[in-house]
């Protein structure tokens, strides 16, 4: 199913629950980010594009890859925004998409090592794959 | 000529106001000559708590065929809560009359502002409106109080 | 039997030309009890006002209906013409067939009709009209302030210098409030203890202004014009007309522990103590429960070194009762706890503090003597953060919905006084946006950028960490899209301010209504900002939303300004459109006190006779100094036995019974 | 008192310790930590999309399966207690995802978040009690100092984990000083590890891990403890600054209680 730009926008708003009309661009979310500095698209800023049916950008971004899902922005945000929310829903946009996975089984060998826990490669899929 | 006016169904209908927004309201609407059917009489009073569910019940028993209250809006009531009071008594009213065969569009309750003359003239429209389309109020009138 | 007259007014032609006018003047003759009616031009011309005058005296009318424009404009003018033809003025009544009617109808047909209606409606009421006679209530010339800082100290002195007396109550063993606590003030940075201290002394000194320190309101009773009020005088243990101010019992008291909340905990203080050097009155107080003496009976240094001879263990609390006529709020505010924004290591880092605590360290009689440093290690900062909207401005529970608009100005200030007097400090503020209107605000803020070369820096800091003994800021600067993490030596946070805490309580013992964030709420958003909807109630400073020191004194002025309108009046004029309760059919069941806004009604046991049967009930007794003519108790009373004077049961009845017939 | 038990999938692996010394340190501290019957892995993560319920029935059957035994839910891995209480907070709070989960799993009642969700540590604080640990303890731990690593998913969102203050947690602190041991605050303790990432994103990882480190030995932390065994992993094998050794919470309180025998 093919969807304009605004379509997605107001999909994401919709599988996240965020009201990106209630940010007031005070920066908190990025502020409070670890992954800041990986990602080509900061926090923030998904609010911002969401808001402005900026939807394309966010699909290519990696920074849906380097979100940690720490939920420090959502803790911290002063207008209960929760950017993490719609991080996630464009990770799920790309990832629903046949080809959108960024993770597959043929590469989960050469990660692995003794000590790695089982919960890493679950969490791993879910967040990577559909 | 005559005949024609007489067949016309021209509903009787009260309108509660309370004395500081929703009667400043209708004045507003008059000097924006902003018109609504005649068929609406407008009775000022201090608050719209002051509307006793007597009074309605009265209105409809002596043939009225729709009675709409309005106040201030939720939180600007000029005695504070009255509004509130207002509120609750004609939601217990209004199940009563609809459970009495009244139906529920011929009463009505609106916030209408002292600001909102648009407003108090629309919702006049709507609500006379409405009473035509439900047509003669039969289920409360008193007999008695019929004239051929 | 009512003789009523009906008087229609054309209005020029804005009646006239939709409504026709004679015909309504036929119909209206025709109802029972009209024993006259005539039209005119102009009914509120001083000519139809004379027609109206001469028609009650010719007629003997007891009643009169105007058929004109809304009562919400000529309703007192008929009423004065009445009454000045000898008639009660709440005799008339107003049929409204302009607004209501000529103005909003073009068919004449329809609008005659509709105008008979409406005064066939008004001439039902008004049959039914009684006289009434508005009373009046005494005004006792004194008024109460609630609150020792700025706003109460600028209320009491106009409110004296118009010649009334004033009490002020201080729940602190000073005057000064949060003024007294600040360095300098913006915008022009005068030391705000110099200009304050003259305010206090004044007052002070002031012949009709009495003092209430470390006491508070216990109780209010009564109303507009004639409040009780209990204030509580707490022990001070300290005679004040022995006391010299000497200070030798703070000096030798050995109990220092007690965090000084003057220095908002950043030092300590004695267990006997005068919050500051000059306060007013300069008389310590104990504080019972620090002081040794209290704790275990020994000790008793105080009154050792007493010269005066002044310290007094068993001073009690007294009970002082006094009579106003106006009571204004200026209970002022407190800033937020930061417990709950541990992000900025508050609860974790002495060198994380509130822009109120740097207000003490910058001041010279602060707990550093003016001298700027890090409260962990006495140093010097060589830079400083401040942080902006912390707690303010939030949509979540941590904070406040609303902007404390004071900040974004004392930060420039410390900014601006921290580089002036420190040039190497370098100070970086994270701001969400700057605000600042109010005369030579902005240019305020931008000499702190300009000339003294500030760091301002959109955006906000997610975490402060301590580290290596220094503080570590991870922020973003959102102009460069950019994380900054930079190491300093302080951060101050610009903390939310809230209404004091005590302001709920005295509310509700004012009945004073109170908003979702304990601001006091005011009479009208614009043009009633200094009167509370009760009526005596006046609102003076922070209590009613956030202000800085010139807003605040000018409000403070605006209230003493009402306060002196009510008490220059020698009695109060009470709306005779009151609740009646019929003390036959009242069964006491409190339904209708429940409802009333302004607590109006009481219980009494009367004795009433019933038919002839004598006995003692407890029925509703309405005080019509305090009712407002709302009605809601009317509807409440399950026996039908309140009812409202003027907007009877039975007027209003006629009322639909005429427009329905 | 028993209490219904998700272990988890690591638990069961990599991470047995963690869960051989919490059942251990139960008995000794007089509850019983029974295992629920056929629990599915959580997942790991919390799906946070409205329209994500597949992926929240395998805790909701865990919350089930305690509901019909009458009994609190106990976890003691970070993720997993995420992943259940959140998916708990759904049932009772979100209609949606309520109605939804029930249609597919048609159970004898529908479960609508009855099930209390307890955190191993509360057991401790809230149940049993810090001071009745610390009458408990035979071998305390006197003189070290431990840092408490609680990353991110115990605390946040504050709001449906309830778990502590998010911004100042004291509870394994508390915890720590029940057993004799100096706790040590120290700033990075509720940042996040980057435990999720450390499969594809190595550096990132690494470097996060670096900073708490280096924020735990700046307070002067020679060890830390954690209750994730994802954490533990990362913390030990991400990252180049200096490290200090990183144990489970239930080692050192078996070590305490005096249940590990040289």
């Amino acid at each position: 199913m093919h969807r304009t730009e605004q379509e997605q926008a107001e999909l994401l708003k919709e599988i996240s629950g965020v009201d990106t009309k209630k940010c007031m661009k005070c920066g908190k979310c990025s502020a409070s980010c670890p992954a800041y500095e990986e990602m080509d698209i900061r926090p923030h800023q998904f609010v911002s594009y969401v808001q402005n049916g900026d939807v394309k950008a966010l699909l290519k971004s990696k920074s849906i890859w380097k979100c940690l899902s720490c939920f420090a922005c959502v803790e911290r945000c002063p207008r209960d925004v929760k950017p993490a929310k719609l991080i996630e829903a464009v990770r799920l946009m790309v990832i629903r998409e046949r080809g959108g996975n960024y993770l597959t089984p043929d590469e989960v060998p050469e990660l692995l090592d003794e000590e790695l826990p089982q919960q890493l490669l679950a969490s791993a899929f879910r967040k990577y794959s559909k | 000529m005559q005949v024609e006016k007489t067949q016309e169904f021209r509903p009787k209908i009260v309108a509660f106001c309370c004395n500081w927004c929703s009667y400043a309201g209708a004045d507003l609407a008059g000097s924006s000559r902003l018109a609504y059917p005649a068929d609406v009489k407008i009775i000022r009073v201090p608050c719209s708590c002051r509307v006793n569910p007597m009074f309605i019940l009265r209105a409809f028993q002596r043939g009225a065929d729709g009675v709409i209250l309005c106040g201030c809006h939720p939180g600007d009531c000029h005695y504070t809560t009255g509004n509130y009071y207002a509120r609750r008594r004609m939601t217990l009213l209004f199940s009563m009359l609809d459970y009495l065969g009244v139906e529920n569009g011929r009463t009505r309750v609106e916030w209408v502002s002292a600001a909102e003359g648009v407003k108090f003239s629309t919702t006049m429209n709507e609500f006379v409106a409405k009473i035509h389309s439900l047509g003669e109020n039969v289920r409360l009138g008193d007999l008695r109080c019929k004239k051929d | 039997m009512q003789r009523i007259g009906v008087f229609v007014c054309h209005c020029g032609t804005n009646i006239a030309a939709t409504v026709d006018v004679a015909r309504v003047v036929e119909a209206a003759a025709k109802e029972p009890g009209v024993v006259h009616a005539e039209d005119y031009q102009y009914m509120c011309s001083e000519a139809g006002q004379l027609k109206i005058r001469e028609a009650i005296k010719e007629k003997n009318l007891t009643g009169i209906v105007v058929c004109s424009c809304s009562p919400r404009m000529h309703e007192n003018t008929f009423r004065q013409a009445a009454e000045r033809a000898g008639i009660n003025p709440y005799m008339v009544e107003i049929a409204n067939i302009r607004e209501h009617c000529s103005w909003i109808h073009k068919d004449i047909e329809e609008a005659t009709e509709k105008a008979v209606i409406l005064a066939r409606a008004a001439i039902a009421k008004v049959t039914l009209n009684a006289p009434l006679q508005s009373g009046t209530s005494r005004v006792v010339k004194r008024a109460l302030v609630i609150g020792g800082g700025i706003a109460g100290i600028q209320t009491a002195l106009d409110i004296a210098d118009a010649g009334y007396e004033v009490d002020i109550v201080e729940k602190t063993p000073s005057i000064g409030g949060r003024m007294s606590q600040l360095d300098k003030t913006f915008p022009t940075l005068d030391c705000s203890a110099c200009i304050l201290t003259p305010k206090m002394v004044e007052a002070a000194a002031h012949d009709k202004i009495t003092i209430y320190t470390y006491s508070e309101v216990e109780k209010v009773s009564g109303f507009v014009g004639d409040f009780q009020v209990d204030i509580r005088k707490k022990a001070r243990s300290v005679d004040m007309s022995k006391c010299t101010g000497c200070g030798v019992c703070q000096e030798k008291c050995p109990s220092k522990k007690t965090p000084n909340e003057f220095n908002r905990g950043l030092n300590t203080r004695s267990a006997i103590y005068t919050p500051f050097a000059q306060a007013i009155p300069n008389v310590p107080v104990i504080d019972r429960e620090n002081c040794i003496k209290f704790k275990t009976g020994k000790c008793g240094v105080c009154s050792k070194v007493c010269q005066a001879g002044a310290i007094d263990y068993e001073q009690k609390d007294e009970i002082v009762t006094q009579n106003y006529g106006a009571i204004v709020v200026a209970t002022g505010f407190d800033t937020i706890k930061l417990d709950k924004f541990d992000e900025y290591s508050y609860s974790t880092s002495p060198d994380v503090i509130t822009s109120l605590e740097l207000e003490r360290i910058m001041n010279a009689a602060g707990p550093t003597k003016g001298h700027l440093e890090r409260m962990s290690d006495h140093k010097p900062p060589k830079s400083m953060v401040f942080i902006q909207c912390v707690g303010s401005r939030c949509a979540d529970k941590r904070g406040k919905s609303y902007c404390s608009k004071i900040c974004c100005m004392y930060t420039a200030k410390h900014a601006m006084l921290i580089r002036d007097k420190y040039p190497d400090v370098e100070v970086t503020v994270f701001y969400i946006d700057v605000r600042t209107p109010g005369k030579n605000f902005d240019e305020f803020y931008r000499r702190a950028v300009e000339e003294y070369g500030v760091n301002y820096i959109k955006g906000q800091v997610g975490k402060v960490a301590e580290k290596g003994g220094k503080l570590l800021v991870q922020g973003v600067d959102l102009i460069d899209n950019k994380r900054i993490l930079m190491e300093t030596d302080m951060v101050v946070l610009a903390t939310a301010i809230e209404p004091n805490p005590d302001v709920r309580k005295i509310a509700t013992m004012l009945t004073a209504s109170i908003d979702t964030n304990n601001f006091l709420t005011e009479s009208h958003a614009k043009l009633r900002p200094v009167e509370s909807p009760t009526a005596g109630i006046f609102l003076s400073g922070v209590c009613q939303g956030p202000k800085d020191i010139p807003e605040t004194v000018a409000q403070a002025g605006a209230a003493a300004v009402k306060v002196v309108g009510l008490l220059a009046k020698d009695h109060l004029v009470t709306n005779p459109c009151t609740a009646k309760s019929d003390e036959l059919l009242c069964n006491g069941c409190s339904s209708c006190e429940k409802v009333c806004p302004y607590g109006a009604i009481s219980y009494e046991e009367k004795e009433v006779n019933d038919h002839g049967i004598r006995e003692t009930r407890r029925v509703a007794v309405v005080n019509s100094a305090l009712c407002q003519g709302c009605g809601a108790c009317t509807v409440a009373c399950p026996s039908g036995a309140m009812d409202l004077q003027g907007f009877s049961n039975r007027q209003i009845l006629a009322e639909v019974d005429a427009i329905c017939r | 008192m028993v209490y219904s038990y998700y272990p988890g999938c690591t638990l069961k692996n990599k991470a047995q310790d963690l869960d051989r010394y919490a059942r251990m340190s139960a008995e000794a501290l007089g509850f019983t930590l029974e295992e629920i019957e056929e629990w599915q892995c959580c997942g790991a993560v919390y799906p946070q999309a409205s329209d994500e319920i597949a992926t929240k029935l395998s805790a909701v059957r865990a919350l089930n399966d305690a509901k019909e035994k009458g009994r609190d839910l106990v976890t003691l891995c970070s993720a997993c207690h995420h992943v259940i209480k959140r998916v708990n907070d759904d049932m009772q709070n979100v209609e949606d995802i309520r109605t939804r989960a029930n249609n597919y799993l048609k159970l004898d009642a529908p479960y609508e978040g009855e099930t209390k969700v307890l955190h191993f540590l509360e057991v401790l604080r809230d149940r049993v009690g810090f001071d009745t640990l610390k009458e408990k303890v035979v071998n305390p731990l006197t003189g070290r100092k431990i840092g408490a690593y609680y990353g991110c998913l115990l605390l946040r969102p504050s709001g449906v984990m309830a778990f502590d203050d998010p911004e100042n947690p004291t509870i394994i602190e508390d915890f720590i000083r029940a057993l004799g041991a100096e706790a040590v605050v120290y700033p990075y303790r509720n940042e996040c590890c980057g435990g999720y990432i450390s499969l594809k994103e190595k550096a990132l990882a690494g470097n996060l891990v670096d900073h708490v480190m280096e924020s735990a030995v700046d307070k002067g932390a020679e060890e830390l403890i954690t209750a994730c065994p994802l954490c533990l992993y990362n913390l030990k094998n991400s990252g180049s600054s200096k490290k200090v050794p990183v144990h489970y919470i239930t080692e050192l309180l078996a070590e305490a209680l005096g249940l590990i025998k040289e």
